[in-house]
């Protein structure tokens, strides 16, 4: 069956790349094939990773959100963590490979990609396997507001946080840590984390010894604070949901964590009808809109992990509710372009491998990138708003 | 097309947000009531068995737990998810349950580690997970 | 470090009688006992003298176990078997010194054996 | 549901065993003119386009080629199906198309082989394909 | 819903687990976790090999035949080779792997699995990574008879083909071979080739130099033989279609190749109609009942790799058909167990990711096994009948 | 090897004019042609002087190249472009011996140049 054009539709690349072949032929003009650059990042770039449920390889792919084409593809080891600056002139990963596959000697170590050729530019191996081999959470690895710094998680056999010079492409350090995960930096020599006390840790790593403190504990045993909050770094603040839709946001630009007033996502009834949140990354923040967004659906108990098919947008300042989008999909992590006008709304769908992209304001899905690997789950974005 | 016998393929995953709703009757189905909390594959689908691992791959010996009801006799079981290790994952019977399953900072309960630790050689890759008894629930 | 037939390992400070869980009813009379329960060794920090024996004895469902890093009892690591309720795990201390552990799937559950 | 704008998922591979029909408006759709031999992904769909290479990617120099029919202008070319190379395969826009494919035996028509032969650094894996003309079919 | 069981039904492996489970916590028994071995091969032992259309890391299922049980898995690197003894002693592969997934330094090994533990117990390396990298085709690595030898093809700078000691785990020497593709040993120091020419080579590589000659050439340039043959090493016979269903039995029982009469698989009306063989592996054959197997369809020109519905079953003697088996599915792969009774035939689904199991003698599917990687194209088996 | 201005290997046994493909009309015009058609080096072997130079042109539209393997006429292989139909690629022979080469893509496609 012919493809169906109208008027008013814009060229997919590929029919693009097929009027201009046409065009180049007709006028007798040879094709030159070479390697092709990435485009500089801008605030539609969008970063899918491909965890692969557990599989030894995975994928990365490069998007561009307003046209739909996939850009480029990074290749991964066992369960890597992308890292992606918010200027756009970091992409990294924390990664592992073994010698036979799946077995023998094994290698953890960073890789840093050249943004326009997408070739490795460092490759830095981190000593005694450290890494924390868990499913993808975003904040697991980050990197330092100055972008020189690049931190990973060790779970085992104590809790600790690496340090990584890309500006010299070494290994640094590893630093003992508390009982505490994920990584939060708020300067390039400080990080916060959430320990297993219900606090925050504060981890001040500038001086010859790390300097940790501890805000109060400020939820209890029975809040279940999801694994992937949103982050940013730029407003140094958390939005922190529980199982049940709860939302702490964790106000780190001061000295100390400061935890705000929780906001509910849901009313009590709508709680008990048995909307919460859930899915693998259901939760986003805009930073210059001052919008939560919050991927939920009506769920039975304990079906945190599963899909949803809603966002409920919230203002984060007065926690009002400002309006609820309808995906059309079942969702399993969502994100949000950081700038402030045609703003896309991302909904990705691990079991159909597609990342929808909707018009934030209107709600309405506008285009999809698909076959996105075997089992995509993270959606990154880079902040250059100012 | 007619089921033929022996029919080897199990009911995928469970219904999104569905309600818990365990049988006793098929190890390779999601909803066998050991899997209630397991995140990744059944090792019965691979060469294992229900407590044992595939040829090939190497036992852990840590595990997250969960506690899952048995419907046959109505008690309460300590699960013990122990992976298997050291190959690239069976891609087979695929399932995600998360009853009683914690964030990451409650690792016991929770499902997203690759809790390879123990196996010999280090290995840490994962290939699929067993669903042995350890007791009780308390 | 080879295991030798009685379970001793020649160049480390500890000799361990089973590398495998007991019951805890077969644990050593003399033993030390350090309970398991609440995702907590209950007495986190024990002092013994060389050449006394401490036993773990697990009191709840939750698997737990000992590990000792590689440099702390002898040059590797020190795993012992995951414990079911009620199974126990022994170690004789032969030289004085500190000795932490941790439990392997919970690094947050620490001991130390201080032998004087 | 119905179709956003710009949907970019490409029909997938042709009918099985059925006519080849070649088009002329869909690079991304395995029935576009010039894959008429192709085995593997189109480079479009991963950050290349119809004869350039995704970034990350190495070009191979060698290839096998194919006379492809362009219904356009009523004219066969001969297509050099170049891979890139040194990256794990794309997995967007995966086609096999065999005309006038030959067995092993006739290698400069084959398109089992990994044509990555002359890529930079050896690389020898292969990513995706592109459909560059190198001539009139003689 | 509930699992639905008849009487009749044969209890599944699950259904198996399940109540062996039962009846041990009913008595009180504790699980023992441990990890299995694999039972001893039998002429219902079949391999499915999924080359996961050219990604770089692959698997191959180790399947029973008669329950459609999975027993064991193996992890290949890029485009492996499947090497299995007839004897079911040894499971072997020659394969690619690369330092950092996809790139960087690449080794060629062979590597050997035990075939109770499925752990490797030899590693291989290849010097110069010499071996071809191409689509699996069974005959581009082989043993000869006594299993002691794995042999592998080159195809760059120069066609060789390399002899692997595998009594003593190391390679041993490349052979520079004509310009001639495959192997088909039927000596432990002789195997014969298909050359470019359109004629057989015989290579017998025992002395100091390797002796090597040809047959006459046996068939035209518009003859298209296929790339996978069915060969029995036992029979020393080959079985080699071209494009059209005309199948040239390759005798190499003798002093030189001698190709007999070929068997056109369908009458000219049936060809004008069509009908031809098509798939990845389309062909097989039992020895001790002498059949052959051709998987086809009616099919456009030009169609050969894509799936099949239908097996034709020929008599290899008399070259009459024996019957028509309606697959019921697109099936790109065929093979059948080697047992005289009791006979299995395999229908693998590339895009289904499944095979199917058909009772040889009513052509009727009795089982199959799903969820087997993600292209998987080739199916191997043993001749363990004297 | 590193490839000097003038394209000249200083280590090796040949210069190479251009390493990119050049139109058959640009081709030296004092070479040694060796054609390229159906497949094969229409002159698989010829018989040159040191300091002559060979040229090989394709002709038809299926591509072709030349490439020798590491050693032969230096320590690195010398992998020519692939040349499209009228297109050619020289190398000139500056040595005594004998240097074959085959197609990189079409193994069974050889040749060879003997400089004496
Ligand atoms: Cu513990
Ligand atoms: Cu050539």
């Amino acid at each position: 069956t012919a493809y169906a054009e109208t008027a008013a539709a814009p060229q997919t690349e590929g029919q693009k790349q097929a009027a201009e072949g046409a065009a180049k032929l007709a006028k007798g003009e040879d094709d030159e094939p070479h390697i092709g650059t990435m485009p500089k990042a801008d605030a539609h770039r969008v970063y899918v990773n491909d965890p692969a449920h557990f599989a030894a390889i995975t994928q990365q792919f490069i998007i561009d959100g307003a046209s739909g084409n996939v850009l480029g593809m990074t290749d991964g080891g066992f369960l890597p963590n992308p890292v992606i600056s918010n200027d756009g002139t970091v992409i990294a990963q924390v990664s592992t490979v073994f010698e036979r596959i799946a077995r023998g000697k094994r290698t953890d170590y960073v890789e840093v990609f050249d943004t326009e050729t997408l070739l490795p530019s460092a490759d830095i191996e981190l000593p005694n396997t450290p890494r924390f081999l868990i499913g993808t959470y975003p904040q697991m690895s980050t990197l330092t507001p100055d972008n020189k710094t690049l931190l990973f998680y060790q779970f085992s056999p104590s809790p600790a946080v690496g340090l990584v010079d890309l500006a010299n492409k070494k290994f640094d350090r590893m630093i003992d840590v508390p009982d505490c995960y994920e990584m939060f930096p708020t300067a390039n020599d400080t990080f916060y984390m959430h320990c297993r006390d219900g606090s925050m840790a504060k981890v001040e790593f500038g001086g010859a010894e790390p300097k940790i403190s501890h805000s109060e504990v400020f939820h209890g045993e029975d809040d279940h604070l999801i694994n992937t909050p949103a982050y940013s770094m730029k407003a140094k603040k958390i939005l922190w949901p529980t199982y049940t839709g709860k939302i702490y946001p964790v106000d780190l630009s001061g000295d100390q964590a400061k935890v705000d007033k929780a906001i509910e996502a849901f009313t009590e009834a709508e709680r008990k009808e048995g909307w919460a949140p859930g899915g693998w990354q259901p939760i986003a923040f805009h930073r210059v809109k001052d919008r939560i967004y919050l991927l939920a659906d009506k769920r039975e108990e304990w079906t945190h992990k599963d899909p949803s098919r809603f966002v409920f947008v919230i203002d984060a300042k007065t926690g009002e509710r400002v309006k609820k989008i309808e995906m059309g999909h079942e969702i399993d992590a969502i994100n949000v372009s950081q700038n402030a006008e045609g703003t896309l709304l991302y909904g990705l769908s691990t079991g159909d491998r597609t990342l929808y992209i909707y018009d934030e304001e209107t709600g309405k899905e506008v285009r999809h990138v698909d076959q996105l690997g075997r089992g995509p789950q993270v959606i990154t974005v880079s902040d250059m708003e100012s | 097309r007619a089921a033929a016998e022996g029919a080897t393929h199990a009911p995928g995953p469970r219904e999104a947000r569905g309600k818990w709703e365990p049988q006793d009757h098929d190890v390779q189905s999601c909803n066998y009531w050991r899997h209630c909390s397991i995140d990744g594959n059944i090792c019965d689908c691979s060469g294992g068995s229900l407590t044992t691992c595939p040829p090939g791959t190497k036992l852990a010996t840590a595990s997250w737990v969960a506690s899952c009801y048995n419907p046959t006799d109505g008690q309460s079981y300590l699960i013990a998810y122990r992976d298997c290790c050291g190959a690239n994952v069976s891609g087979r019977c695929p399932c995600l349950n998360t009853e009683g399953e914690l964030p990451v900072y409650r690792p016991e309960f929770g499902n997203d580690i690759i809790w390879c630790f123990g196996a010999e050689d280090d290995a840490m890759t994962y290939h699929c997970t067993i669903s042995p008894i350890v007791g009780k629930a308390s | 470090a080879t295991l030798g037939a009685t379970g001793a390992f020649a160049e480390d400070k500890v000799t361990v009688p089973s590398h495998d869980a007991v019951a805890a009813a077969e644990a050593p009379k003399d033993a030390v006992v350090v309970n398991i329960a609440k995702m907590k060794y209950e007495t986190p920090e024990i002092k013994i003298k060389p050449g006394q024996t401490v036993v773990w004895i697990n009191q709840e469902a939750m698997p737990h176990n000992v590990e000792f890093q590689a440099g702390v009892t002898g040059e590797a690591a020190l795993k012992g078997p995951m414990l079911k309720k009620e199974q126990a795990y022994s170690v004789t201390f032969n030289e004085a010194g500190e000795f932490p552990y941790h439990c392997t799937p919970h690094p947050f559950m620490r001991g130390k054996v201080i032998v004087e």
